[in-house]
């Protein structure tokens, strides 16, 4: 959205930083004496692919409260696919997908004419609405009892389910790995700047020759989609299933991932996930005052750092890798990138 | 810039606490300290059953701590209580269940309430070999499969037949019922049971509905289930606010015949919310609460947690002594050996009676306990037990 | 030879009023045409009905022969017509030069997939385009200020942005709805060389304007409007002596007077 | 089942919950309509003021109505002071706004959970006593809401149409930047804006607690009724808060009857989103900037 850094130094130097993330990534289960730390990072892990999916629904500017109900879809039809039918999980997980993504393609050519705070209603309507047939269709999604005997993922030449949490880490690791890239990809991409484009005005980007309704869709969908493979995951973690995994506060928890993490950079929706996710159970022993506290750690947060984390970090990142991106000016410019009345 | 300094504290302290709530290190299983793990509903919806719950667990610890904790072999160990909120959901029951085996190492958990945290549960814990004392009112909670898995609490299974023997006995003239409940698992299954039950004493169902949580106004849902003019209402599983709302509600738009309520005991509560329309409310009580013992164990709790005393902790009381009797005979807590031990028991002698352990029959697996229970009436704002029930 | 742009009977009904009503007239290749009027004469609504922003009532506009009414504002603009606005529209939070190379992206023919895989196709697309956008902003005399946020331009900037982000997308035929608007003397003088050599690289241009003498010097026809019709169309000299046109605006000028009294 | 219930009961049931649904919304849409806020929080205002009326009405006994109104300040100068520390540092930032909101409802709900316990209490009628007929069955405490939803909806209605803070509130809501060129204290405005919607949800708390029961949870039932209403009648429209809650109210009445309630549920959230679809700004909304 803004000139991409021009310093070839700066750019060899990130790849530096990043591939050695990525290593230090791969040795994580060994620093886990607990395997309650490791369950808590590969929650974080999946709760970052479907943040990062709602991180490329807000970059056109539409805020989605529907997050979650997608996530179910996802969850539901690997559930299913691989209980009533038993596919195997890689089968079930990309349907998971690909379901999701449809159902987006086709609720968004309808939905995606609202704006702003319609839009973000309309999702929210929409996220009750999926509950509420997720516990009353017991055909379809096993109503309130949920789906029970979900089994561990199976991966092609892995012999046996992992079922263990660090086998299980890797696996959520590479999707995240992916999932990474192929983002990140997207937004350097030209689409990436038809998004930003259609986010800030709309009616420019439209009298210069963009279809913002395509743009929007398609990005929709690819946030969908991202959010259905998380469920999926979700579920052959958790190994069951139920209507109230996927309310309209979960949705609100993945926005809340983007904004404290800082939605307009990649880091921000993952960064989120890591942070909001163990949150719970730091205050989890206050039992009286846990959701005081979780209150008001947002209202403190959305007070001081409206922007998330991400901007304090990408300073120091900034000072690591020398000129990256371009200095202040900009991120409070970025932060209304969500902002229901952008574009509208 | 100064907000700046406050922002990077900020981020500071929340990055450190969730490091240190990642990294904090398992504390040793071999000490004179014998850990019992609790999950279920501390905050929330369910929180009064949560709290009753856990007040049963503890004050059962107390009283054993202070009579010199349990000796096995030359330790002798005092019980320490973990207790975690799992907010009446199945994610958060299967995370406090993780953070309770793989974290705080304990291997015997009591709880949780609600079916859905139940069914979540059981794969880690039956996976862990961790033996769970529960309480919820799915079939599916105990079965051959779940070999770990008890359940302390009588269940409409258990008790709606007798109750609606006992009334038809007694008011032979109620011919037709209707029911409401939430629409949730447990509100599903009290409702099935009932209506098995109902068939059995020859009472004819004539309407159910089922209601989402947070409805506040029953009055169209009355208005509707109520125009089959039934003899019976049903108040099946729903919530002891709830309860008295409907209770209220269904007195306010005419409804003279008789309302009874099976599962989800709280008739304090209910009481205080519907008033003088609680009079002749017909309910299944796990006490008596007007017998000095439970009195004493009600003032104890209350003095200690200043919330009234839900009746389903006694079961909890009951069945945490029961559990560390078992202990002490068995002289181990290793999950096998104990399961062994609980599953050998003829039977327990508690506060209010005989217990026993069944459920063959049902479930495939004899890890349902028995309990006494009583038959009450709310008689001019008062509860009054009509009688007790030994299955 | 055929004209470039062709407006036919164009009409635009908000519920009772016509705030255009029958309006027709052509732009030859090449030309700068005045499309001048008093307040509300319906100008603007004319810009927005031949770029798509709105449907016509009635009545169809043809470019290079091919009739465009009907069609989405971007099909328009990928066609080569694109306007820029009389509030300023950019992209405020990004940089100039980022501003200008969105306008560009409309040209480059790199798919989905190859943009996204970061092609050779791709990264040499993008080369040109950056090319070009800087080029541009040295052409509106912006190069100066590429990395600033858009919303920190002084306001004359930001006009010649607009223009740059519209010339980006290589239009035929550019329409500029107040180009000078509020700015002062210098500035306009400014914007008038630019539209010039916008025109002179090849682009043809109308040009709604209330400021007459602006319109004067630049156009060589111009067509006034007045209560969404057309009331006089023709030459500097003819225009400033045609008795409609006065009327029209003097009447204005007593409202105008009638209103501050 | 309508040959069963009378429809004339049906139509009133609707319309009862209808206008309780008006009184949940009113406070709801006029702090969108100034502040452009959506304010997950309003549900736990709503609540505060039902539990202020339980202390001061149903435990010392003060007059309803006094207590009512008390509740009404007490909430109201609670607002003010909310919207002042949290708020006012976001302006002009909608979703960190909403946000704070969202922190704002867990914290105050959490804090009410600790102080007062999560166990439902009720609070005796202030009127008691039911109207029969054949056809027809009405309760009278529900007719005292009814009746002060009317009373609140027409001071509300007069306030903002004549007295001149009123005024400045409309000039604020059409276009906050022409407001303060006119030399309208904007902010005052918004605070004030905010400190009004915060006591009309307190005083629906307070008039609606006595006939269904009080918790700390009772918000939520009631913000997810206000979201509705106001999708149907039109963000920051007061007469469409009006109008969406009747037809919310009667749209549940008869879907209950005729397909029972879980059904009705759904109904309610096909019928929005289809009505959000056919008018993207509610029934009665204007397309905002």
């Amino acid at each position: 959205m803004t000139e991409r850094p021009v310093s070839e130094r700066a750019r060899a130097l990130s790849c530096l930083v990043i591939a050695a993330l990525l290593i230090l990534a791969l040795f994580v289960p060994w620093m886990f004496e607990n395997q309650f730390g490791l369950y808590l990072l590969d929650m974080a892990l999946i709760n970052a692919v479907i943040a990062l999916g709602l991180n490329v629904v807000l970059k056109t500017g539409q805020v989605s409260m529907a997050h979650a109900g997608f996530m179910a879809i996802g969850a539901y039809t690997s559930a299913q696919l691989t209980v009533k039918l038993d596919v195997p999980f890689l089968v079930g997980f990309v349907a998971a997908g690909l379901g999701a993504a449809l159902v987006a393609l086709g609720l968004g050519r309808i939905i995606l004419r609202l704006k702003g705070v319609y839009f973000l209603l309309f999702t929210f309507a929409l996220n009750e609405f999926l509950y509420l047939l997720n516990k009353n269709v017991p055909a379809l999604t096993g109503g309130n009892d949920g789906v029970v005997g979900i089994k561990p993922p199976t991966i092609p030449f892995v012999a046996d389910p992992l079922r263990s949490k660090a086998a299980f880490y890797y696996l959520v690791l590479v999707v995240v790995a992916l999932a990474l890239a192929f983002v990140w990809a997207l937004y350097r991409s030209p689409f990436g700047r038809a998004m930003d484009a259609v986010r800030e005005s709309e009616l420019l980007a439209a009298a210069t020759g963009y279809n913002p309704m395509r743009i929007k869709m398609i990005a929709f969908s690819i946030g969908c989609l991202l959010a259905g493979l998380g469920g999926s995951l979700y579920a052959h973690f958790l190994l069951y299933i139920a209507p109230f995994s996927f309310t309209f506060w979960e949705s609100v928890n993945f926005l809340l991932m983007n904004i404290i993490g800082g939605s307009t950079s990649l880091a921000g929706p993952i960064l989120g996930a890591l942070l909001l996710t163990p949150l719970p159970e730091l205050l989890r022993s206050y039992v009286m005052w846990q959701q005081v506290l979780y209150g008001l750690t947002f209202i403190v947060f959305m007070r001081f750092l409206p922007d998330g984390v991400t901007p304090l970090c990408a300073s120091a990142w900034r000072a690591l890798v020398g000129r990256l991106g371009r200095p202040a000016a900009e991120p409070p410019a970025r932060e209304r990138a969500p902002d229901p009345r952008s574009g509208s | 810039m100064r907000t700046w300094i406050r922002n990077v504290a900020i981020v500071g302290v929340l990055a450190v606490a969730a490091l240190a709530v990642i990294h904090e290190p398992v504390r040793a299983a071999k000490t004179a300290e014998l850990k019992i793990g609790f999950v279920s509903a501390l905050s929330g919806a369910g929180m009064a059953w949560g709290m009753g719950m856990l007040g049963g667990l503890e004050m059962a610890a107390e009283d054993v701590n202070k009579a010199g904790g349990i000796p096995i072999g030359d330790t002798t160990y005092t019980i320490k209580v973990i207790a975690y909120d799992d907010k009446y959901t199945g994610p958060g029951a299967v995370q406090a269940a993780q953070r309770l085996i793989s974290q705080d190492g304990v291997n015997i958990i009591v709880g949780p309430i609600g079916s859905v945290p139940m069914l979540a549960m059981a794969d880690v814990t039956e996976s862990n070999k961790v033996l769970v004392f529960s309480n919820s009112y799915t079939t599916k909670a105990l079965s051959p499969k779940k070999p770990h898995t008890f359940r302390l609490t009588p269940t409409s299974m258990e008790f709606s037949l007798p109750f609606l023997q006992w009334i038809v006995k007694n008011q032979p003239q109620l011919k037709t019922a209707a029911i409401v409940g939430p629409n949730d698992e447990s509100g599903k299954e009290v409702a099935s049971h009932n209506e098995a039950a109902y068939q059995k004493v020859g009472i004819k169902v004539l309407a159910k509905e089922f209601y989402e949580r947070g409805t506040q106004d029953f009055v169209p849902l009355l208005t509707k289930l109520l125009a089959s003019k039934p003899d019976i209402l049903d108040l099946d599983g729903t919530t002891p606010g709830d309860s008295g709302v409907v209770l209220k509600q269904a007195r306010q738009i005419g409804f003279q015949g008789q309302i009874i309520k099976t599962g989800g005991p709280g008739t304090l509560e209910i009481i205080r919310v519907a008033g003088a329309a609680a009079d002749g409310f017909l309910y299944v009580s796990p006490w008596d609460p007007n017998e000095p013992k439970v009195k004493a164990l009600m003032e104890r709790f209350e003095a200690k947690y200043k919330m009234p005393y839900n009746p389903l902790g006694v079961y909890f009381y009951e069945g945490s002594h029961m559990l560390f009797d078992a202990i002490k005979q068995a002289k181990t807590f290793s999950s096998d050996g104990l399961r062994q031990h609980i599953e050998g028991q003829k039977e327990y002698t508690g506060l209010l009676g005989r217990y026993v352990w069944g459920g063959e029959a049902e479930y495939g697996i004899r890890h349902q306990w028995i309990a006494p229970f009583y038959v009450g009436q709310v008689q001019k704002g008062k509860e009054m037990m009509l009688t007790k029930i030994n299955p | 030879m055929a004209p470039l742009l062709e407006v036919r009977g164009l009409s635009k009904q908000f519920g009772g009023l016509a705030a255009v009503a029958d309006l027709s007239f052509a732009v030859e290749p090449g030309s700068i045409v005045g499309l001048i009027g008093p307040n509300g004469a319906g100008k603007t609504t004319a810009f927005n009905l031949i770029t798509g922003q709105l449907a016509p009532t009635a009545g169809e506009v043809r470019f290079n022969g091919r009739k465009i009414t009907g069609l989405a504002s971007y099909d328009i603009a990928r066609m080569g017509v694109v306007r820029t606005f009389q509030s300023t529209v950019l992209y405020p939070e990004s940089s100039v030069l980022e501003n200008v190379l969105r306008g560009c992206a409309v040209r480059s023919r790199v798919g989905f997939w190859s943009g996204l895989v970061a092609s050779r196709a791709a990264a040499r697309d993008e080369a040109e385009i950056r090319a070009r956008a800087l080029e541009l902003l040295r052409f509106v005399e912006l190069d100066t200020v590429r990395s600033e946020a858009a919303r920190n331009l002084p306001y004359g900037h930001q006009k010649a942005l607009g223009i740059a982000i519209g010339l980006a997308t290589q239009p035929e035929l550019m329409l500029l709805d107040e180009p000078v608007a509020g700015m002062n003397p210098e500035e306009t003088a400014r914007t008038g060389r630019l539209i010039r050599r916008v025109n002179e690289a090849g682009a043809t241009i109308v040009v709604v304007e209330h400021d007459m003498s602006f319109v004067m010097g630049l156009c060589r026809t111009i067509v006034v409007m007045n209560y969404g019709r057309k009331i006089a169309e023709g030459r500097p000299d003819e225009i400033r002596n045609d008795a409609a046109v006065i009327a029209a605006y003097l009447g204005v000028d007593e409202d105008a007077a009638a209103q501050s009294a | 089942m309508l040959t069963e219930v009378s429809i004339a009961q049906v139509l009133v049931n609707g319309l009862t919950s209808g206008s309780f649904y008006v009184l949940m919304a009113l406070g709801f849409t006029l702090i969108f309509g100034i502040m452009r806020l959506v304010n997950f929080a309003h549900g736990e205002f709503y609540m505060l003021g039902a539990f202020v009326v339980y202390h001061l009405y149903g435990r010392l006994g003060v007059n309803f109505f006094l207590a009512l109104a008390a509740s009404a300040v007490t909430v109201g100068v609670l607002g003010a002071v909310v919207e002042r520390v949290i708020f006012v540092p976001l302006r002009s930032r909608e979703l960190s706004m909403l946000m704070s909101a969202l922190g704002l409802q867990i914290t105050l709900q959490g804090i009410m959970a600790v102080t007062e316990g999560v166990e439902a209490l009720s609070l005796p009628a202030p009127v008691s006593g039911v109207y029969r007929s054949s056809w027809l069955i009405f309760p009278y405490d529900r007719l005292l809401v009814v009746a002060v939803a009317a009373v609140v909806l027409a001071l509300f209605y007069a306030f903002i149409t004549w007295s001149k803070f009123g005024q400045a509130l409309r000039a604020v809501a059409q276009d906050a930047e022409a407001a303060l060129m006119q030399g309208i204290p904007v902010n005052r405005v918004y605070t004030l804006a905010f400190a009004i919607g915060c006591m009309l949800a307190a005083i629906a708390g307070g008039v609606i607690g006595p006939v269904f029961s009080l918790h700390v949870y009772m918000g939520q039932a009631a913000i997810l009724k206000a979201f509705v209403v106001v999708i149907l009648g039109g963000l920051g429209s007061v007469p469409g808060a009006v109008v969406g809650g009747l037809v919310l109210g009667l749209a549940e009445s008869v879907f209950a009857s005729l397909f029972g309630v879980l059904v009705s549920d759904m109904l309610g959230f096909l019928l929005i989103m289809l009505i959000l679809l056919w008018r993207p700004f509610g029934l009665l909304g204007r397309a905002t900037a």
